[in-house]
């Protein structure tokens, strides 16, 4: 009864409802969220719910609008902020990374700040510039923050609900291309993954592939497609970018020996360096290949005509594949 | 009376704003305004019903262009013609402009091609033409981070001693334009303290049209936006944006204002935007179609076609050949856009940076061998066959 | 007359200051003033006075304690304690404020130790107070990053219903502090818009003292400041910093305003900064010695002493005291600090998150580990020994 | 003759006043650095030699300071901005993000930004908060920026010559708390090493300790302590971020095949962590043990007193260099 098919945006969506209906400290602020229902309809219906004091169509400045958060923090709130689009996070960043991040540690541990920070993230939907960042590295570098990325309905709905119930702030990427990709939801039974644990996605043998948010579907179509040609791949819906399960990634290659990691943003500098220098410190002699990473170039998130070939896809992530066997 | 002062006249929402051309095409005369329109013939107001018409079929054919999936988005200027032809043409042909990405008929006065405008709605370049060549800066989409852009261009100005010479052809300005929305961007305001505080010559322009998405511009603001830049002691006019003469006639003065070395000027031009905020908008979710038809009634360009019939300088044969040629621009339009190819995805590697980079060339490298894998895959299954 | 306007009276400069004190202790009677100061007895009068005196033997021996080594930095307030204790007595307890990092007196106003605010400029903590508790947020050295917090305090103050009831002891209001240099930044223009457009409880109070470290305050703003926040049809006032009465008057008039429901308002606090900005800055670079002196002219400690003294409500036995209370203050810090140990490093591990963390965990663990080798080794060679 | 003895801070001061004289569309920009010469003194002098004019004292407000330096560069210009403090540049952070490092992608390589940032970066002087960052990682992410990172007098000179004659935006990060130490400045002889080229600070044969800005010294400090044990380690300074001259890396890894990386970020998502997995990637089977990072903990920066445990020092270097060698 409680089960139900959702579209992510729509689980995300009920999340956000059930949250505001669980507690009348919950609030959500941003641009276009209220009448609108958000340029993506993801807080659809919820200000004619809940009124304009707890779903705040507020004025167009981001470093107030996560500004005002923490504020509402400090007065006992646990306000839920939609950034518009991935690349409009930066208006905010001096906030995210110098005040969200660092007041739990100023204060001594006296104030928390239980704020999530909302951002549709990821490319491939042709959109103009500054539509399709994956800005996930700029935010788990800094201590202080969590950083998620729900990949099925299933998660978008609980990532949800465990995002605003945590006392942490937390950065939430919605993966803004799976929004209409529907699964499963029970929003009655909690999961007994937490919020920060990876999930074993498909199990295989032959190699794990480790991929989050928006390139879950695509890692779980090169494991359907190496299948037909009997190669078994492993792989990982990470879910949490901070703090890592490292754990579970681990232990996977350990029983595979080789790990490729697929995200959208760039290669350089992205967070699969990271996981590739972790897992090679505490696998290194079990791995049998170097880790290899599947992402974007170092180049701006091109114009749209080009992202495809800019973007990981079937192709790419099957040649790295195909690499890190024959290493 | 108390200590605390507002300086705005009670109550706070009257502000007089500027007008020369009612909704029926009566003109008003103003002391101030009429010597800056003196020197304008009906040739030249024709002019200007031309370009008001031509780009609003363009802006149509655009919107029919993405329905029709050449192009990813579009962003309609659909009733701020009279702002953006206005301003366009009080600027001069030295005169820098900063544009949004809504500055279709802006970048009309200053003579950029529709089609270059389409280039980046369509996806295949994130800017479509020469910001040197043209002095108009790249549309931007982050909001309000162009207008530190204009001011740090200004800047450079006073620097090139292309400012307060006297010499009105050399003489240099920047205008910096801005919705109503993005007015409440944090560097818009940190453009008006180096603007005011350089006493730079650049001049501020917001086409205040109602909205910013679905928020209504009083989110922004309790008090008219033309008052904001005076807490900067930045002075500053509301202006019917529906009424090109009257656009044209501020923008003028401030823009000369500036570059005589007068320092800035802030200008709010009311306004609507008749059409969605973009394609992928949907504006019957937020607000009345009453407020949608209130504003067709001032619209711009059947205001200025009253006026000149009023004085005679129109007849039908004009605006119907005015149609014809807006008509032709849109054929135009739509026949280059199917047209036109796709980028090469290598070019995605082009201009990341001026000079060479190793990481930049390897990445290239790498792409261009992964490549090479199918079109010899290819190859292989062609020699097969 | 322009159509440009600027609604700010001619000169520019001319914004009224509001002063019921006079550098020479006369006090000038003020309609609207005097009533808000009525309840203030001889005996709260001496009070403030001796507020000043105490804040500024400490701040004195903070500096000491600096050159001594016993703090990494000191920002010394001294000038600045009319400002700081007239507006901390302005508020009522259950206000919340939001500070700089100089905001000894305002700290000392609302009751927190001086001891406490030595923390963070000795390096052990990053803030010694729970901001909760004493309704003070942290000391902020990210300039500006505070404001929005005061708004979306005030925001949540509206959401509780504590604001406009009427009852003056429950209804609350923030008031957010930030200094004239620090008025350029975004995020204080942002925090306008919020507080105008949800007509939040917070009033905003800048204290003018001349200098952003080098830079004064004319490269900020060519207008007065307080005809800032005028551009969002904030009302504001520009006050005598150095005026404990006036400050602690508007200050009143302002909260009081915000906790009914009025919406926010703005206060520009006239002053200076006598000493250097902080123990690492060397004035003598940038401003001149006269301009020093001419201030330390309108002291706000010596101007209350002389009007106190004008109507006997003072008298030397009263001064002496307070100088020594001063002192004894002075000597307690001086002791408490040379007393105080150093944080344990293991310390910098906590806190980071409010909810166990993997990461931080481990990293804890292998830096305990080792710690542990060096203690293995000490007991090795000890056992050597 | 042209070979002096200069602090780093001088260094630079002369750099700046060398690229001063020889392009007159040189400019300085930021907070106090006019008639105060800056926090460090760094542009002590030169407001009085160049006038306000080219030595600008701006008004408080990152964000414009860097997006007034973007139109500068548009009208021809090539401005040097200064930023007070590491932890003061996130209020530019869009700018920086979604401007500087966009704008030749953007205008199809029409436009040029050649604009330095500089920022004195890192820890180590005992200051209260936000003074002490490093921040590297944040910019090293996003393509279209360059981000360099001198550690001597002469670098110090020569890279802030070759950061403003560069036609790219560069990000040059000051090592703040070895502004004071000095070396030998040739401002004559132009340098052999390009701007982003890697330095072999010492030659070593057991393993490589790779460095920049302020933790070079340490490293060389390190090699020095090693080599009393007779253990020869070779020190790179990376001098340059982004991009990384991987190729110095890699041959020096493949003779030593062993590294260890160290820098004052956390070391969770900095920029080791992209270095460890390329080196890894590319030196898979000369490694002879994984890399390992000293750095920064995945917690904010901490309260003065504490960050001696904060930092990398010369034990917790000489720890990993052990183990590495144990491996
Ligand atoms: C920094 C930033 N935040 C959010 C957005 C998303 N966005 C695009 S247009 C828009 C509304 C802009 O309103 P306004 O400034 O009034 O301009 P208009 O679209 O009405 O011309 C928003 C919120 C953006 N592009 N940039
Ligand atoms: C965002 C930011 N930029 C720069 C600094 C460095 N800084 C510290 S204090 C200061 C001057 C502040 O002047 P003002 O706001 O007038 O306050 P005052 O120190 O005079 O009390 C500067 C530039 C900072 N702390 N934060
Ligand atoms: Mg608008
Ligand atoms: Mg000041």
């Amino acid at each position: 009864m409680s089960t139900m098919q959702l579209p992510i945006a729509r689980a995300i969506t009920q999340g956000l409802r059930d949250a505001l209906r669980a507690d009348d400290h919950v609030l959500l602020m941003g641009e276009d969220i209220g009448v609108l229902g958000g340029v993506f309809r993801v807080t659809d219906g919820l200000q004619a719910e809940f009124g304009a004091q707890r779903v705040v169509d507020t004025p167009l400045a981001e470093a107030a609008i996560v500004g005002t958060a923490v504020g509402l923090c400090f007065r006992g709130y646990r306000p839920v902020v939609e950034i518009q689009f991935d690349g409009f996070v930066f208006p905010a960043f001096n906030q995210i990374t110098t005040q969200v991040a660092k007041m739990h540690y100023r204060t001594g541990g006296r104030v928390n700040m239980p704020l999530v920070i909302r951002i549709p993230h990821g490319g491939g939907i042709g959109a103009v510039e500054h539509h399709s960042e994956s800005p996930e590295a700029l935010f788990a570098h800094t201590a202080g923050l969590r950083v998620v990325a729900p990949s099925t309905a299933q998660d978008a709905y609980w990532m949800t609900r465990q995002a605003i119930e945590s006392e942490d702030p937390i950065i939430m990427l919605e993966p803004k291309r799976r929004y209409w990709m529907k699964g499963d939801v029970d929003t009655e039974r909690r999961p007994e993954l937490g919020l920060h644990d990876a999930a074993i996605a498909r199990e295989g043998t032959d190699a794990t592939l480790l991929a989050w948010g928006p390139s879950v579907p695509l890692a779980l179509e090169a494991a359907a497609t190496a299948a037909e040609d009997g190669t078994e791949l492993e792989v990982i819906d990470l879910r949490s970018i901070s703090p890592l399960d490292i754990d579970t990634i681990t232990a996977s290659v350990q029983r595979t020996g080789r790990l490729v990691i697929v995200h959208e943003a760039p290669v350089f500098g992205g967070i699969g360096g990271e996981i590739a220098a972790r897992v090679t410190e505490s696998c290194f002699y079990s791995l049998e290949a170097p880790v290899l990473r599947v992402g974007g170039f170092h180049t701006p998130y091109p114009p749209a005509r080009m992202e495809e070939a800019y973007l990981p896809d079937l192709d790419r992530v099957l040649d790295a594949v195909d690499r890190v066997l024959d290493a | 009376m108390s200590v605390f002062r507002t300086t705005i006249p009670a109550p706070p929402q009257d502000e007089p704003m500027v007008q020369l051309l009612a909704p029926d095409g009566t003109r008003t005369p103003h002391d101030e305004l009429d010597p800056v329109l003196a020197h304008l013939t009906g040739e030249d107001l024709r002019g200007f019903y031309r370009d008001m018409v031509m780009i609003r079929a363009a802006d149509l054919e655009a919107t029919a262009l993405q329905r029709q999936g050449q192009l990813g988005l579009w962003a309609s200027a659909l009733g701020q013609e009279g702002a953006q032809i206005g301003i366009g043409h009080a600027s001069r042909p030295q005169d820098y402009f900063v544009p949004t990405y809504r500055e279709h008929g802006v970048a009309w006065a200053r003579g950029i091609e529709p089609m270059t405008l389409l280039e980046m709605f369509r996806g295949i370049s994130h800017c479509g033409w020469d910001p040197h060549e043209l002095r108009t800066h790249p549309y931007m989409i982050v909001l309000g981070a162009q207008t530190p852009h204009a001011v740090g261009y200004a800047m450079g100005i006073q620097r090139d001693g292309a400012v307060g010479t006297g010499d009105v052809e050399t003489d240099t300005a920047v205008l910096a334009l801005f919705g109503d929305g993005t007015s409440s961007e944090g560097e818009v305001s940190e453009s008006f303290t180096f603007a005011a505080s350089f006493q730079a010559p650049v001049v501020f322009y917001t086409q205040n049209n109602q909205w910013a998405i679905s928020v209504p511009t009083s989110v922004q603001s309790r008090v008219p936006l033309a008052q904001r830049s005076r807490g900067w002691g930045i002075p500053s006019v509301r202006v019917d944006g529906n009424d090109v003469l009257a656009c044209l006639a501020v923008g003028r003065i401030a823009l000369d204002a500036a570059r005589a070395g007068e320092g800035p000027r802030f200008i709010e031009a009311l306004t609507y935007r008749m059409a969605a905020h973009t394609t992928s908008d949907d504006p019957t979710r937020y607000r009345p179609r009453a407020e949608e038809e209130e504003w067709a009634a001032k619209d711009p360009i059947a205001r200025l076609r009253l006026h000149l019939a009023q004085s005679d300088e129109i007849d039908e044969a004009f605006t119907t050949a005015c149609d014809e040629e807006g008509h032709e621009l849109a054929m135009r339009l739509h026949h280059h856009i199917h047209a036109m190819p796709d980028p090469d995805p290598r070019e995605l590697f082009e201009h990341v940076y001026a000079e060479p980079h190793p990481l930049v060339a390897e990445e290239r490298a790498a792409y261009d061998d992964y490549l090479a894998q199918f079109e010899d895959e290819a190859q292989d299954q062609e020699g097969v066959r």
